[in-house]
């Protein structure tokens, strides 16, 4: 009853045709010379390996009777790589996990709090780590696009932004615009998503419990509680990196700092 | 009554030493022109005096009180720079006009007609997307932008270049008109000596990031320029 | 042994009050008007009532003998409304449904083919609707980033891709660099996801499986298995896309399209 | 023998009418300038010729030929176009004077120096970040850049504003000597006049998108040009 429908020795096998397939699509990114063909293998192996770690972790964890114990720590961990993570997306910006980790750590705790205290996520590991594995990753791909998407329209509207400063704007008026563009447009995933739930998009753990087994309207149930949640967390990440990004954006003398 | 005192104003963009120790005094009510070739500070110093670039050593007084003291916000309403390239705002050039005045909260003083005409422009641009402008009508809803702020000291860099020629006379004239008028203070950088002649009470010679010499206008020697 | 802590019923009590939080959320982007509110809670109601039917139809076709009779529809269909919502992202670029659906469709089929031939998706609906719900769903979010990234460097750089194609640039050359940029843009969000698996993001069908109660090294070997092809199908759709975009930005005669 | 032909060129710039029915026939080898006040249809007719947009109707031939009918990347290498905006790419200047050449595969026979020498500039920019240059920096490497496809028309968008004032009668010359030297044909969107009668052998002066006038330079009257 795993709902997986092969053994563990079959699965190597599936898994090597699998890589010979993602080599062919990261040769296809090289001839096109998109510039991402290392950073993507890199990814993979390190995202495979920690998975398996994480897996072998999480096996002893479900078994373990005070796993209250160091779950904490690993909350703590998840938001802190996501900020550090996230932080590498902001192009030249100079130390911007100060902005990224308080904004994916509030986004995502906040979130964790409501399932919590509502009865939606007892207070079990096979629970507990992986709804906040999901409210953690959410928020920090909308904070790596918020502020990717900011800086981009940093260093293309600077004369903009010195217009509005010279005319006498702070700079929270000067930015406001860019920030809402940004934060928008980093929210588009998830409201494309949303809009294609149940129609193309099946989301990835509503797929796992029904692989699993799980009848499919309590799984839908499931799976909407999860997703207005995550997404919760998403918006209240992108406006506290964007309100956040002010300070590093600009000098205290209210000058457009000058990395941009 | 000096109005803005620059004393040995130093600052590097990047690599290069765009203020070598500058100093410069100009008096309330004054028409100055810093002329000088590319590279020599002009540009650069107009924007540390609206404080969109800090010195990096030297100061900048405005009526007496270092700017690095003051809120910038505060400051760039009464020193109000109006950049070479004139970028245009979203909206309609009365939205732009209107965008200073609105922030500082003062958009019922503001008439939006009579800046533009200030500025040598037809009040019946006002509902025209400021971005479809040509060039030169871009300069001048620049002009009239800032001087919706009522500023005390205008600071403009290049004002009339991509200007049609026979409106730049006119346009000069217009600056002057108000600047006259509202005594005030206004600080001009152009390539063109002939402009600086007309429009200027002195004229600061820039070369190297430093003022080579400050002269009135009448005594101005072409071959001195440069 | 669905995996799920309640009832149908209780489950309704969480819901409502996962969307006062919601509520509270968009309160929030309404007050910094970051104008998503009202498609927000459309997409949001949208995706709901969808998944709920959905997942009726699901509940019937997996009891259903002959389900891969009206299976190949549910396949077209996602593929066609993925490049319908995709194409709403495109900004002002008219008709580019012609370019999202066929790029999701091509990406979305080469992945499911590789999964079916390889033995990691046995020919069971319980599989077949997860899984192509997935590899559609996030081919049509990158088409998404993908084309909302280029149209918007084509508005910024205007004088700069007519710089190009003064000095003799065909369209190709004069969009490469911004093409690559924008496949690049819109294949963090998965880069992103890959580093930091097992870390911080237990990916969504992983965290259903384990929910659901399966030994969480067998459940990560699928998911890596899972991710592998969701991301290839990525690629594939960026680069068709981008590349498909050429004949919607420019004209016969090599000039900048005149909605640009 | 005329190298260029517009007959009866009309076009719509969104709703403004840009180009009303524009002729104009251009000498092989002769310098033109075409002056007239903003929105007289001077760089609308500059980017039709270069094709990068389309008359909405009439036709211009190039060496007889219709260019509705040619290759455009074939045109735009005969054709040249410096627009008004300098726009820098990405990297040195040397790379983008060996753009145009790199991409028509002779970047071989592409003599940076020289075409820096040409366009006004020290062969020692080469090696600069482009985007780092002043505004007449920039206005030199791009005419420099178009020297380098070696063409046979040079379509020039105010190729000296914000040119350093002393540097630009400097540009004129070199333009006017690699130009004779080539048989370029030159055409010369200007707004300053004098600078016409300098350049020109021959004037059109354009207004509300027609020509109004064509005269040679000599008999050009300051008077009539707007």
């Amino acid at each position: 009853m795993t709902g997986i429908p092969y053994t563990w020795e079959e699965g190597l096998v599936i898994m090597g045709i699998m890589m010979v397939m993602l080599v062919i699509a990261i040769g296809l990114s090289v001839w096109k010379k998109i510039g991402i063909a290392r950073e993507y293998t890199y990814a993979m192996i390190r995202g495979g390996l920690q998975l398996f770690a994480a897996a072998t972790l999480l096996y002893f964890l479900f078994e373990f009777e005070y796993w209250y114990y160091p779950i904490w720590l690993l909350l703590i961990a998840m938001a802190l790589m996501g900020g550090y993570t996230s932080a590498r997306r902001a192009g030249k910006m100079p130390k911007a996990y100060r902005i990224t980790t308080p904004s994916i750590l509030v986004g995502g705790t906040v979130v964790l709090i409501v399932l919590r205290v509502s009865g939606a996520m007892p207070f079990k590991p096979q629970f507990v780590i992986p709804l906040a594995g999901m409210v953690f990753g959410n928020a920090m791909t909308i904070c790596s696009l918020a502020l990717n998407r900011l800086t981009r329209e940093f260093e293309t509207n600077k004369p903009t932004l010195e217009t509005m400063l010279s005319l006498g704007a702070t700079p929270k008026e000067a930015m406001e615009e860019y920030g809402r563009m940004s934060i928008k447009a980093a929210l588009i995933p998830n409201i494309d998503s949303l809009k294609t739930l149940g129609i193309i998009f099946i989301p990835g753990s509503m797929a796992g419990l029904l692989i699993a087994g799980t009848n499919p309207i309590l799984a839908a149930e499931y799976q909407i509680i999860v997703y207005l949640m995550v997404i919760g967390g998403g918006i209240i990440t992108s406006i506290m990196v964007i309100a956040l990004s002010r300070r590093l954006l600009f000098t205290k003398a209210q000058q457009i700092a000058e990395w941009v | 009554m000096s109005i803005l005192t620059i004393k040995k104003a130093k600052k590097m963009l990047g690599d290069a030493r765009a203020l070598r120790g500058l100093s410069l005094d100009l008096e309330k009510g004054e028409i100055i022109s810093l002329v000088g070739p590319s590279g020599s500070g002009k540009t650069t110093l107009l924007r540390s005096m609206n404080r969109l670039i800090e010195l990096d050593s030297g100061s900048i007084l405005f009526q007496g009180e270092n700017i690095a003291d003051m809120d910038p916000v505060a400051l760039r309403r009464k020193v109000v720079l109006v950049p070479q390239e004139s970028v245009m705002l979203q909206g309609t050039v009365k939205e732009n006009v209107q965008y200073g005045p609105k922030l500082a909260g003062a958009v019922g003083k503001c008439d939006v007609g009579r800046c533009l005409r200030d500025a040598g422009l037809s009040p019946k641009f006002a509902g025209k997307d400021a971005e479809k402008l040509s060039g030169g009508e871009k300069k001048r809803v620049a002009l009239a932008r800032a001087l919706a702020l009522h500023p005390e000291v205008l600071l403009l860099d290049e004002p009339t270049v991509g200007v049609d020629p026979k409106k730049v006379e006119r346009m000069e004239g217009t600056i002057l008109k108000f600047a006259r008028e509202k005594g005030l203070t206004v600080v001009w950088v152009t390539h063109d000596v002939p402009q600086a002649l007309r429009v200027s009470d002195r004229i600061a010679n820039l070369k190297k990031g430093v003022v080579k010499e400050v002269t009135n206008a009448s005594e101005f020697r072409w071959e001195g320029a440069y």
